[in-house]
């Protein structure tokens, strides 16, 4: 599933490439999420608690930062993880790329997901987990933006990390 | 296929019951389990503790002063469908009934249990939602009333915390005379409804509308009253036009797609249905 | 003859029913064994990838968890064994009992969980981790077939089951000569088994015997045992397969299953007899199916709609494996060109592989797909040249006078394919007159519309079913034999078959099946084969005894063979009944005794076994005309008639068979309106697993059912019989598909069909 | 892992005998009976509520029993398709129809079928055809069509009330 979603961030490319390429930051930004560990290897571990409906799962994965280019401004995070009891799995792919907009951050996200298992084979479902992932990502957009907006440059970096944080959960609930 | 292991908590008192679900983490209330019991099944739904309802009297029954019903969240869907006094003064229970399952699973399901899995196809929500019915929840504090049209909160997520239950729901039933219908779209006999559609309408002497009242179920997340049509229709004649102007109305809504059928189908059908619910329901009025 | 009621072509009551119907059915599930274990499967999340990692320490660690086994655990590394071998399989690829290192559909076993009961060896189960490094899947056939598609199996070097082509004639000459030419897509989906009753295994091995045995709720106990003495290298005498009570079989329950290997191999190492029932869920991800099939077609006529050729290219779906090699897809070309002389056909089928549930027959077993590309080619030209659809079959269908016809094409042992009997004309004209064709109902409010196809079908498939009668000294008459049952009355059958010879009552006769250990060799009860390869063995068998008992009887009486006849449990003078000599008797002096020679010229025991041979199928036929109302606002479906004339030679029991019928027309219905098996696309995900999104037809969809039969019998068995188990679903997705494009005024070369396509087809969308 | 096994005593009425026993909180009514009780008459074609293969009659009335607790049926009164014949093991007037008219095949859906009509005609001893098929609506047949299980419940409707 490919989902697309661009937004603007209330700050210069420099400052917001650096918010966007701390993956604590970015990972503790999004809802239910919660980084638990920081691995030598580069690997983020860590929770995401989504609700569909009555279903509460909890994945537990890891997620990498790939790609980094600099002098583009893109990168892509790819996470793994799976449901602590079984019912699912989740791979995804968000590839972001920033461009400056006179003052602002133009970013774009492209997130590709698969969500795989028992939560996956449920038809009804199908739409929905469509619609759960774009309002993820709009939830995403409006929180980073939101934070960089109210938050003074010593806590930026911890408000852009929750907002990533919501932007790696709308792609595992996705 | 089998329930996942949980801790049983049967208690016989709602005081009990609310105590239950205020200090218990991942619990999972349990009415009558036509639902959640499949889901356990499947594993979908793991709780760690399930607080079964079922031998609390106090949350069912129905009592009925005057027009006001009120039915424990335990009755049974067919308690409400074999009652009597409630079939005089709401018939479109009964006819909105015979689409719910089959009579095996509405002989344990039951009202609050339907209201608070809020199945986005479910017909009870529905009809709940032509009355204004009014839901009471609890929890070991206090009490609140919730209007049917603030009862959904998203896909199968009631207004409803972890800590309280559905302990009755309340409506009026309309004075005098007037007519219903509910008809629904589901691929065979029992089936989630594709679209379903509840209707009510009271004329005046001169066999205008005095009243209308049409709620949508399958279409949103939650039921779906179509108020801007209710309105139009006041003061009118059922005719052509304004059966166009209510079905116009219904395909205006935001629809849901998923796999069985498209949002734009919904709004067509929902159109269809709306227009013939309107129809049968006139014609009842009339008497 | 006999003066007595016969019991072949009575509606006698089956044997079957008064168990089941006080609850006493016998069903793998009912089976507990001493010390039994239960079994859960750890199966694929993922339609295509690599195992990187399997972590079972939680899940071994789990209080009530015997063990869980992976497949070097089990002690193999090989492939299944291909159950139907055939030259055009291109890659033959079988799955492993587990998975080895590549999954390549959602569902595929991964391990095995052994616990106590099954809720302990679910929670395991859930606790198993896969650590999975996706491939690419493809899920779509014609994604599948694409040169560049993504592999199903890695090292595979492209999709491709097997290409089966079905040519006889001169198609291309017949193209270029012909005055018309028509072509069509079609898109045809067949969904799964759903069988109420699911799989089922039971393994249990006896160290002290070195026995292993196995229930399962398959229809090919013998053809198991086969598999699994090939597969294990264990003789077949120390392997008993049993079918039990089977609850409905369908088609699927003819493949071999891992979850069946794996059992048998686990057992032995465990030590305790282990117990596996696939629930729903498992049966959506795990049991055969029949998916898609489409096909391009072309059709070359005459101004008078006579056929002269057809041409046609086709995709079939076959999922992730071949267990049961092509005989699915090769269901669909060898009834090439059904009931109808068309003098040259050209086909090619490319059977493919998809991320997704092998596929294997399903009632009809191909057939249904093929029937409904000859009766919508049918309709098609009808609706090009302005003619009737029934005056277009009229004009192509195979006459009486020409039986035995013989197609062009030919059978796998090389032989001409070859209709031995049937009326196909007269079967036609029956059902339109019952249906009243020709005048169309209406009804206010709905788009009306009336169907018809034809079907015939290569019934009582090869080789053999043999079968033992046997009277024992009590006078009980016992018949033995490898055929099974999942329903259909085959125990009831056989006994009106042997009691219509002995003179006994149907009742008075016990039928065991479906248990390798009461009788030697079986095949599998499939393709409408039983009656006709069993029952005409029971027959012969019975006759043999017969005749035994008359000509031993003939000495004890001191008469004339010709003067007796059996009756009432004896062999007798005729018209001296009190001059009689019971069965039992007879069969106490064959029984012997020792130190006492046996009768002069008997062989002993009053028992025969007989094995009818088969050399080519015998052809069931019939029409069907089905009525449906549409909804025209909101596209629902309803089918309100539906006509049956049916032949499949002599009825032995006409309830029975309109039992089959009506079955299969459900069946069919089911098929057009209701079931449809979905996989996301990309991810390989199946989508409807449960039966609130995968819809069965229940009683209120079936329509009014009107049955006629005609009885040509078949010239090539004893009884005359034909099968009759297909019969009523082969025809009907063409016959109502029929109806649907009536009523619409549009062309519908599709099914399943939701009541949105139906709408969507009738604003003229593709 | 796995070490907390919630269990609980009931006693119930099934078939007419008293039993009791200790299961386990999260065992369904129609394990309890296919495994505890050997009642295997009851089956499970789905496990999720739709098939109807699984129905019971709870206090007389239809339930799926693998919607159910067996906790839940504690001092209830559970009848199985194994209670439905006379004591004397004489077939009820609703099986001998289901044998008469052909109503079942391969079986496994019949016990859902026999307990369902059996609590449908107590309600409604004069039903009509399409009665009939929507009691019915709620149990799935992949064998017969339905149409002589349809003929078998109007012929024992008949005849039940010749015999009132």
């Amino acid at each position: 599933m490919r989902v697309e979603n661009s937004f603007h961030v209330p700050a210069g490319v420099d400052e917001s490439w650096k918010i966007i390429t701390d993956v604590p930051s970015l990972v503790s930004c999004m809802p239910g999420a919660e980084l638990t560990e920081v691995a030598p290897d580069g690997a983020y571990r860590g929770i995401a608690r989504v609700k569909i409906g009555p279903v509460q799962l909890q994945f537990n994965g890891e997620a990498r930062l790939h790609d980094l280019d600099a002098k583009a401004r893109t990168m892509k995070v790819r996470a793994r993880a799976s449901d602590a009891k079984g019912r699912g799995n989740v791979a995804s792919e968000m590839a972001f790329a920033l461009a400056p907009e006179g003052e602002r951050t133009r970013v774009d996200v492209v997130t590709d997901l698969t969500l795989t298992g028992a939560v996956a084979q449920y038809g009804r479902g199908a739409g929905l987990i469509r619609e759960v992932a774009n309002q993820f990502t709009k939830d995403f957009a409006a929180n980073l933006e939101a934070k960089v907006r109210q938050t003074a440059p010593v806590r930026r970096e911890i408000s852009l990390l929750r907002l990533l944080f919501r932007a790696l959960k709308s792609l595992l609930r996705a | 296929m089998k329930p996942p292991p949980f801790t049983y908590h049967d208690p016989r008192s709602l005081a009990d019951a609310l105590r239950l679900a205020g200090t218990l983490e991942n619990a999972k209330l349990l009415a009558g389990g036509q639902s959640l019991a499949p889901m356990l099944n499947f594993r979908y739904v793991l709780p760690d503790h399930l607080i079964d309802l079922n031998r609390i009297d106090e949350l069912s029954g129905i009592r009925i002063e005057g027009r006001r019903i009120t039915a424990g969240a335990m009755t049974r869907q067919r308690a409400l469908e074999k009652h009597e006094a409630l079939a005089a003064l709401c018939p479109i229970v009964r006819e909105a009934l015979a689409e719910v399952g089959h009579f095996q699973t509405r002989n344990r399901g039951t009202l609050g249990g339907s209201l608070a899995h809020l199945d986005p196809a479910a017909e009870l929500p529905g009809v709940m939602a032509l009355y204004d019915a009014h839901v009471e929840v609890r929890n070991s504090s206090k009490t609140r009333y919730i209007h049917i049209g603030e009862w959904s909160r998203g896909y199968m997520t009631p207004n409803l915390e972890p800590d309280e239950i559905v302990t009755s729901v309340a409506w009026d039933a309309w004075e005098g005379s007037h007519g219903h219908a509910f008809v629904e779209l589901a691929r065979r006999r029992g089936d989630f409804a594709i679209v379903g559609v509840g209707a009510l309408l009271s004329l005046d002497e001169r066999k205008l509308i005095r009243k209308a009242a049409v709620a949508l179920v399958g279409v949103a997340y939650g039921p779906v009253r179509l108020r801007a049509a209710e309105q139009a229709l006041v003061g009118k004649p059922l005719d052509d036009k304004a059966l166009d102007i209510a079905a116009a109305e219904a395909r205006k809504i935001e629809a849901k797609s998923d796999l069985y059928a498209s949002g734009d189908y919904r709004r067509r059908v929902a159109g269809v249905l709306v227009s013939r619910a309107l129809k049968t329901a006139h014609g009842r009025a009339r008497g | 003859m006999i003066d007595r009621p016969r019991s072949v072509g009575a509606a006698v009551k089956r044997l079957e029913d008064p168990a089941i119907l006080r609850g006493g059915g016998r069903y793998v599930d009912d089976l507990s064994l001493p010390g039994m274990l239960e079994v859960a499967f750890v199966r694929s999340s993922e339609a295509h990838a690599l195992i990187r990692e399997i972590h079972v320490e939680s899940a071994s660690a789990l209080a009530g968890v015997h063990s869980v086994l992976l497949l070097k655990d089990l002690g193999v590394d090989r492939r299944m064994v291909q159950a139907n071998p055939h030259p055009l399989l291109k890659q033959d690829i079988t799955q492993y009992p587990l998975a080895r290192d590549e999954v390549c559909y959602v569902g595929e076993t991964i391990a095995l969980v052994i616990a106590e009961d099954r809720y302990v060896a679910e929670d395991a189960a859930a606790l198993v981790q896969v650590d999975y490094e996706p491939l690419p899947a493809v899920i779509d056939v014609r994604d599948a077939a694409k040169p560049d598609a993504p592999r199903v199996h890695r090292e595979s070097p492209d999709n491709l089951v097997g290409r089966i082509p079905w040519k006889f004639g001169d198609a291309d000459a017949a193209f270029k000569a012909a005055k018309h030419v028509f072509r069509e897509s079609y898109v045809q989906h067949r969904g799964g088994c759903h069988s109420m009753e699911c799989r089922g295994v039971v393994a249990s091995h006896d160290a002290f015997s070195d026995q292993l045995t196995l229930w399962s709720s398959t229809q090919s106990p013998y053809l198991i045992r086969r598999f699994l003495s090939q597969y294990l290298a264990r003789e077949e005498t120390k392997i008993r397969v049993v079918a039990p009570d089977v609850g409905g079989g369908f088609g699927p329950k003819a493949a071999h299953y891992p979850e069946e290997l794996a059992l048998a191999l686990a057992a032995p190492k465990v030590g305790r007899p282990l117990k596996w029932i696939e629930d729903r869920r498992e049966h959506f991800v795990a049991t055969t199916q029949q998916r898609d099939q489409l096909w391009d077609v072309e059709v070359a006529c005459e101004d008078a709609g006579k056929v002269l050729a057809i041409r046609g290219r086709a995709l079939h779906d076959h999922g992730a494996y071949v267990p049961y090699g092509l005989l699915l897809a090769l269901g669909s070309v060898v009834n090439f060109p059904g009931t109808y002389a068309i003098p040259a056909v050209d086909i090619a089928i490319d059977v493919v592989f998809t991320n997704a549930v092998p596929t294997t027959p399903i009632r009809g077993a191909g057939r249904p797909y093929a029937n409904f590309i000859l009766e919508r080619t049918m309709d098609c030209v009808a609706r090009n040249l302005g003619l009737d659809r029934a005056e277009v079959r009229r004009r192509n269908l195979i006459r009486k006078e020409q039986m035995p016809y013989s197609t062009g094409g030919k059978l796998p042992n090389g032989k001409p394919v070859m209709f031995d009997s049937g009326d196909y004309p007269g079967v036609l004209e029956m059902v339109l007159n019952n249906s009243g064709y020709g005048q169309k109902p209406s009804k206010p409010g709905r788009l009306v519309g009336v169907g018809l196809s034809c079907y015939n079908e290569d019934t009582g498939l090869a080789p053999f079913e043999g079968a033992n009668v046997r009277v024992f000294p009590s006078g009980k008459v016992v018949v033995t034999s490898g055929a099974g049952a999942q329903g259909q009355g085959v125990r009831t059958i056989l006994s009106q078959i042997v009691a219509e010879q002995l003179g006994v009552k149907p009742e008075e006769v016990a039928v065991e099946l479906g248990d390798t250990a009461v009788f030697p060799m079986g095949m599998s009860t499939v393709g409408s084969r039983t009656t006709v390869t069993a029952g005409s063995s029971a027959h012969l068998a019975a006759v043999e005894v017969r005749d035994k008992a008359i000509r031993l009887a003939a000495e004890a009486l001191e008469c004339a063979a010709v003067d007796l006849e059996l009756a009432e449990g004896a062999v007798r003078i005729k018209g001296v009944p009190d001059k009689r000599v019971p069965l039992g008797e007879l069969a106490r002096r064959l029984a012997g005794q020792v130190n006492v020679p046996s009768p002069a010229g008997f062989s002993p025991g009053l028992e025969a076994t007989a094995y009818h041979a088969v050399e080519r199928p015998v052809y069931a036929n019939g029409a069907n005309v089905a009525v449906v109302e549409i909804d025209p606002e909101t596209g629902r479906v309803e089918v309100v008639d539906y006509y049956v004339a049916h032949d499949c030679g002599t009825l032995v029991n006409p309830t029975l068979v309109d039992g089959q019928i009506v079955g299969g027309v459900a069946h069919g219905i089911s098929n057009v309106l209701f079931e449809r098996m979905v996989y996301d696309r990309e991810t390989g995900q199946p989508q409807t697993t449960n039966y609130g999104e995968y819809l069965l037809i229940s009683a209120p969809e079936m329509p009014r059912m009107h049955l006629a039969h005609m009885e040509t019998p078949s010239p090539w068995n004893p009884l005359g019989v034909k099968g009759a188990g297909e019969g009523g679903t082969i025809p009907c997705l063409a016959a109502v598909v029929s109806a649907i494009e009536d009523a619409l005024g549009v062309k519908v070369n599709e099914y399943p069909l939701s009541p949105e396509r139906i709408l969507e087809l009738a604003n003229g969308a593709r | 892992m796995g070490a907390r096994v919630d269990k609980r005593s009931i006693a119930l009425t099934v078939n007419g005998q008293r039993v009791s026993r200790e299961v386990e909180t999260r065992l369904h009514l129609a394990d309890f009976l296919r495994r505890e009780l050997r009642l295997t008459g009851t089956h499970l074609g789905c496990e999720h509520g739709v098939c109807g293969a699984c129905t019971v009659l709870v206090d007389g009335e239809a339930v799926r029993s693998c919607l159910m607790l067996a906790v839940q049926a504690d001092g209830r009164e559970v009848v199985t398709t194994e209670g439905l014949a006379a004591p004397d093991g004489s077939l009820s007037t609703l099986q001998q129809a289901f044998w008469e008219k052909h109503g079942l095949q391969c079986g496994f859906c019949t016990p859902g079928m026999l307990t369902t009509l059996t609590a449908f005609l107590r309600e409604h001893p004069d039903p009509t055809e399409a009665q009939v098929r929507d009691a019915i609506s709620g149990n799935l047949c992949r064998c017969t069509g339905y149409a002589n299980i349809v003929a078998a419940a109007l012929d024992a409707a008949k005849r039940l009330r010749e015999k009132r």
